[in-house]
């Protein structure tokens, strides 16, 4: 507390603890024991998990051993295919970085260090369910099975994207895959994720939704729609806070400001609001199970903070080392979740250094084919192009008059 | 044939379409028990029960987000915003939201929502219960704009904008949902049960989006006008003896430019009218195109006679509101041109 | 807990206990004891604190004693001052509600039963402090000094209204009296509140800023902006939430959902925030005081919910009766703000029944003299009115060329 | 004098009114430490603190609404929305509280806060990083709106803008930022140290608002154009040989009316561009108004080249800007009629 012994005000700015130059510095970031967070029955009374909002629920130890009430929510098999799409999702992200360096495409958005939130969230959530998703949970899409392909094309606007060229790249759609059409502006899906589930829930369906947002976005006003219609009519919604630390530029205590943690925010609307290791693909499925369940059950809705590192820059756009250390990613006290779920199955005996170095290459070809395959098709400035009929179309479902008049001018 | 007011009318189109379609929805801030500020809903959560009518969080973008969602779903929402000036929180998810599902994602996602909001002055409702916001959506594609000026076409126009695959705004001139109103605010009040398109049908009808229509025909100028000012234009034909041509747009956006191009190369002049703020109103865009497209056949300027560029003020409301004294002073300046 | 049996999701729709035709029912409302509720010290940590977002500080007892640690922040003499006021507020809501169904204004808005909030609150903030008001704070003006005339003036929007006829009757605006310009669009101005807190904050001046807010416009987006700002800059601002059971027609259970009261919504932002008996006198003014030293004393923004009840209309527009039972303010468990300060007054010897009486008849004389006087300057539909020429002035400082055009063509 | 670029001319104008008045503040959206995504408030933290240039959370409204706060106790604030395509959850704010503080008040409360967003395409931005949404603003009364086209009047402008006791929408089109940009997207791009208007004074000094300023004379054709748009007529006016005017109106609300039909009536033919969706973008108003003001000396209709009635897409970027091959195919048509 910040006393004033002056008798005058002054206003307080926060700071994050270092800035370039400076020692990465996470001593203030508690960080619980594997497995030392309980785990209540998914219809407890939220008021008696107020507790679960202030610490962090974490599966695998440092032995990379899976231990505690919240381990157990996956077969040996199932996360090694989790294994699979995390790496999947991390080569995807080397290979469309270099293509943007290339000039194939104007922008890229990248996940290194969030991989386990996205894929291993997916895997929680059944054919049906949906998705509305923010810029970085492409393993939604990985770990559902879209054709990686297609996420390129889309990457490129050549002649085979989905979306005819119209969206900035990474802004994918599927609604078959679950995928809600993402939007460039903040926050506004989150209150769309709770209007699909309430209409899920007006007509007596079984699906539930999943709305996604940044730590700097939760500042945005439809955060708080959302969780008032969420809290009123307890619809049936996962709200996901990925906390990856940062916002741009843009330190997450900015957007936090006086709360402990993001998971916080939902005490006040009565949800259950739960932290969680973001690094921790066991500890990311369990709790997402444990919400769904929740959700599916009719019992309402959940908040989930996840607490993980962007170790990229923001975007293709964004230079980080202006105003972080260099260094401060390896300074992240939860580690890689690649290298954790790893060291699991190796742990458990279910996978080996050379098993993993052969994936690793079996992974490449894989995304180096869908790249190949995809550029066949065109890449932004070379070869095939969505035209400029289809920039004129899909504005409504009929085109109207004058819309036809300036297509007919623009000579298409 | 039924008699209706025009919030009986819109009732009437939203009750229809409910027992018509069960993915239609309807909500928004004390629509559901106690039916509505202005009661146009009343009657609807007891006939179609608590989960397709009802009140919600007085939050405008939750209104409109939850809106979207549920569209995306699959319903078919139908919600209010409780005075059109109350629309600016929802602005975002009307505008970049609503109106770009279908082309952002090449169709995989569509936006079938319906937002009704009353609409101008004439209520001494100040600055905050008089706005005209309509040419605030007629500068975004993807929106559909619709403003009724009658019990008639409320009801049709209403029904097919809850039909229509797109978002659809559609503005309430609250003025005339009691009465046609022509401006002249200090004669006794009228009620529709005289008007001839207070004759509404009870069943499921519709009034087709995009299509203009002549309220008046005339020979000496033609009167672009909507909502309310229609029956303002109209009194001021019959008042000045100005033989005006008065054209009810019913739909701005998509516009039926054919109908005003007729009718302008047919008179040779043409006048705007509106309620909302002069400069960018949507009386611009009516000038400039029919200056493009009729400009041999002009005998004179395109008159724009519209609200003031000042906030719609309490107790000056009628030196505000372009009544009959304003819009027959400039017809006859026109028509000396 | 509402659990699917069926496998099939159904959306719950918040209701109030009673609707018309029904007995009035609080017996959900939990009324502490009065005298029963801790008071902290302004710098304690506002984590500890959040039990009083779920209590109610009262300090007026059955027997109209002031008990407990919330007790005391008042004189007796402060305390008549404040019963004038009150009273003086019920006056003139009775005063206006008859003149506008007499025709001599459009529009009312009265604050039956809830006075002591904004007349209590006042007497906390000194002389260059800011309040950021709704429509139902002109206790604020009244217990602040403002000539009742000037607020008929504007009721009236004749020729002395201060605003030149240009706002709605009640939306009053006085920065001289820490009045700000009520905006007819709910919730805009409590971040407005926060960033004047800031800037006050920013010149190291000791001016402090109060929002308000109703418990319906609490779901509005906007109140949202102004918690995240206040929690992350430590604002010296104080954010009131006047629950008083209804937003027009909706019961406050569509604007809290399942957070257990509206001062909740303050502990997701590390806030302290408190819950007080908006119809004790006493209670508010020894809440508001607490606050407005943590925000003196730079240490930071509060958010209080004062429970109390809307006894009569929304507006001149509206007819409750449609909505909830007709007795259910008489069944309201807190009382009646003006009796139970008189009744306390008189419980420790400083007042009488007779005093009252001829308080009361005093009162109604100020009020009606004043009503006479502003009645000169004419009212909505007679005598004196603001002239076209305001109508166009005052839109910018300078008028631009086109509004002079537009003057000219109204011809004044 | 020295010469900057536009980002460097906006940075000086928030430094040099920094400097001299201690109640201007700037704050945004990365706009502190790290000095604001373009880099337009690089250093200012550093050298006036962290009171005075500071970083907020990524709440729009909460951005304006804090401003308007900080303006109604006396402060000159000078906010930065990332991108004019997020504006949208300040649009209440902006339009309803900071454009009306004054009128509701009586002048007892004002608002003088500037707000600066980047605007236009040009950059591969897609749907929602190359928006022009002047035409949102100019309808709402209150409200300035300004668009500077060089280096030295947007620090004028801006200085201006700050200094003005109302509130200023400030566009940038960010294309201009580091070199003109006349639409020849496929050339290379050029910088600002080679032009005229990059020679920027280091110290304060002002542009007025409502000042429009023919960039080239010209007899055959007026052009009225704003932001990068008058550096495409400029070029097209070259390219074509057609002896256009072309007028930068530099602030669109209040407009320089009078330069503008001093300019038509003069050349007797009137084009309107702008990168704006065309359906009640402000090219509406412009003809609306020429076509009022100039009716008898106009020969031809007046064109408006804008853009198209659809979202602005990512791979389409050049069909849909307005370059120098639409407005010069549409000057040449337009000499014809
Ligand atoms: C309404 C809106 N405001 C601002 C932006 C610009 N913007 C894009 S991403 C971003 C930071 C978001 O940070 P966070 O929510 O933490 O997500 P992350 O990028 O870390 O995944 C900002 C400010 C935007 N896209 N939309
Ligand atoms: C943005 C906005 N939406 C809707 C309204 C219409 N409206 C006026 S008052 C009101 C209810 C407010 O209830 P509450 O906040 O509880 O305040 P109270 O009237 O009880 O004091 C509503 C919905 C408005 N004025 N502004
Ligand atoms: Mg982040
Ligand atoms: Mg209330």
């Amino acid at each position: 507390m910040t006393d004033n012994i002056t008798g005058r005000l002054s206003l307080h700015v926060p700071e994050p603890e270092v800035r370039p130059g400076g020692k990465p510095d996470f001593s203030n970031v508690t960080i619980p024991e594997a497995g030392s967070v309980r785990r209540p029955e998914v219809d407890e009374d939220p008021e008696q998990m107020r507790d679960l909002a202030f610490s962090i629920i974490r599966v695998l130890n440092r032995q990379g051993e899976a231990v505690g009430p919240w381990a157990g929510s996956l077969t040996n098999d199932e996360l090694m295919e989790g294994l699979r799409h995390m790496m999947l999702l991390r080569v995807f992200d080397q290979r469309m970085l270099m293509a943007q360096r290339q000039g194939k495409t104007s922008f890229y958005m990248q996940h290194l260090g969030e991989e386990a939130v996205s894929c291993a969230f997916r895997k929680a959530l059944v054919q049906g369910d949906m998705n509305f998703p923010t810029y970085r949970q492409a393993g939604l899409l990985i770990a559902g099975g879209y054709p990686m392909v297609d996420m390129m094309n889309e990457i490129y606007s050549n002649d085979a994207d989905p979306l005819k060229g119209r969206q900035l790249p990474v802004l994918y759609s599927s609604k078959e895959y679950g995928f809600f059409t993402i939007s460039g502006n903040l926050a506004t899906q989150y209150i769309q994720a709770v209007g699909w589930a309430m209409a899920s829930a007006i007509k007596n369906d079984t699906k539930i939704a999943a709305g996604w947002i940044g730590d700097g976005a939760t500042a945005e006003s439809d955060f708080h729609a959302a969780l008032v219609f969420a809290s009123t009519y307890r619809a049936p919604v996962i709200l996901n806070v990925v906390n990856n630390q940062w916002a741009i530029s843009t330190f997450q205590g900015i957007a936090r400001g006086g709360s402990g943690t993001f998971a916080a925010r939902g005490l006040g609307f009565g949800l259950p609001s739960l932290r969680v290791d973001g690094n921790d693909y066991l500890a990311v499925h369990a709790v997402a199970k444990w919400a769904a369940e929740r959700a599916r059950r009719n019992i309402g809705p959940t908040l989930i903070e996840y607490v993980t590192y962007r170790v990229g820059a923001h975007s293709t756009s964004d230079d980080p080392s202006a105003y972080r250390p260099k260094e401060e990613s390896e300074a992240w006290p939860l580690g890689d979740p690649v290298i954790r779920l790893k060291n699991h199955l190796i742990q458990v005996g279910a996978w080996s250094e050379e098993r993993h170095v052969q994936m690793e290459a079996e992974i490449r070809d894989t995304v180096v084919a869908a790249q190949k395959e995809a550029e066949k098709h065109g890449t932004l400035h070379s070869g095939g192009r969505p035209s400029m009929r289809d920039m004129f179309e899909g504005v409504y479902a009929e085109m109207p008059p004058h819309l036809k008049r300036q297509r007919q001018q623009a000579g298409v | 044939m039924p008699r209706m007011t025009m919030i009986e009318a819109i009732r009437s189109a939203m009750d229809v379409s409910m027992e018509h379609d069960d993915d239609v929805v309807v909500f928004g801030e004390d629509v559901g028990y106690f039916g509505g500020v202005f009661r146009s809903t009343q009657g609807l959560q007891q006939k179609y029960g608590k989960t397709r009518c009802f009140d919600v969080p007085i939050n405008e973008s939750g209104i409109v987000g939850a809106a979207i969602g549920m569209a995306a779903y699959g319903l078919k929402p139908c919600v209010e915003i409780q005075f059109a000036d109350y629309m600016y929180p929802a602005y975002d998810q009307l505008t970049q939201e609503a109106a770009r599902l279908r082309y952002r994602s090449n169709g995989d996602f569509t936006c079938p929502v319906t937002i009704r909001m009353p609409t101008g002055g004439g209520i001494f409702g100040g600055q905050t219960h008089s706005q005209s916001p309509e040419a605030l959506f007629t500068h975004v594609c993807g929106l559909q704009v619709v403003v009724p000026s009658n019990p008639y076409d409320a009801k049709g126009l209403l029904i097919a904008s809850i039909e229509n695959p797109d978002p659809v705004i559609f503005l309430e001139p609250k003025r005339l949902y009691n009465g046609p109103f022509d401006g002249h605010h200090d004669k006794p009040v009228t009620s529709w049960a005289a008007h001839p398109l207070g004759e509404v049908p009870a069943e499921y009808f519709t009034v087709p989006l995009g299509k203009a229509v002549v309220r008046r025909p005339g020979s000496a100028v033609t009167v672009l006008a909507y909502g309310t000012m229609v029956h303002v234009a109209e009194a001021t034909a019959e008042e000045t003896g100005i033989d005006a041509e008065v054209i009810d747009l019913r739909t701005l956006l998509p516009l039926d430019l054919e109908t005003i191009v007729a009718s302008v190369k047919k008179t040779g002049r043409c006048m705007v009218v509106h309620e909302a703020t002069l400069t960018s109103g949507f009386g611009a865009e009516l000038a400039a195109l029919v200056q493009e497209h009729c400009f041999y056949h002009l005998e004179a300027p395109i008159v724009r006679v519209a609200g003031w560029d000042t906030p719609y003020p309490h107790a000056q409301e009628w030196d505000y509101f372009p009544g009959p004294a304003r819009v027959g002073r400039a017809l006859r300046e026109m028509m000396e041109a």
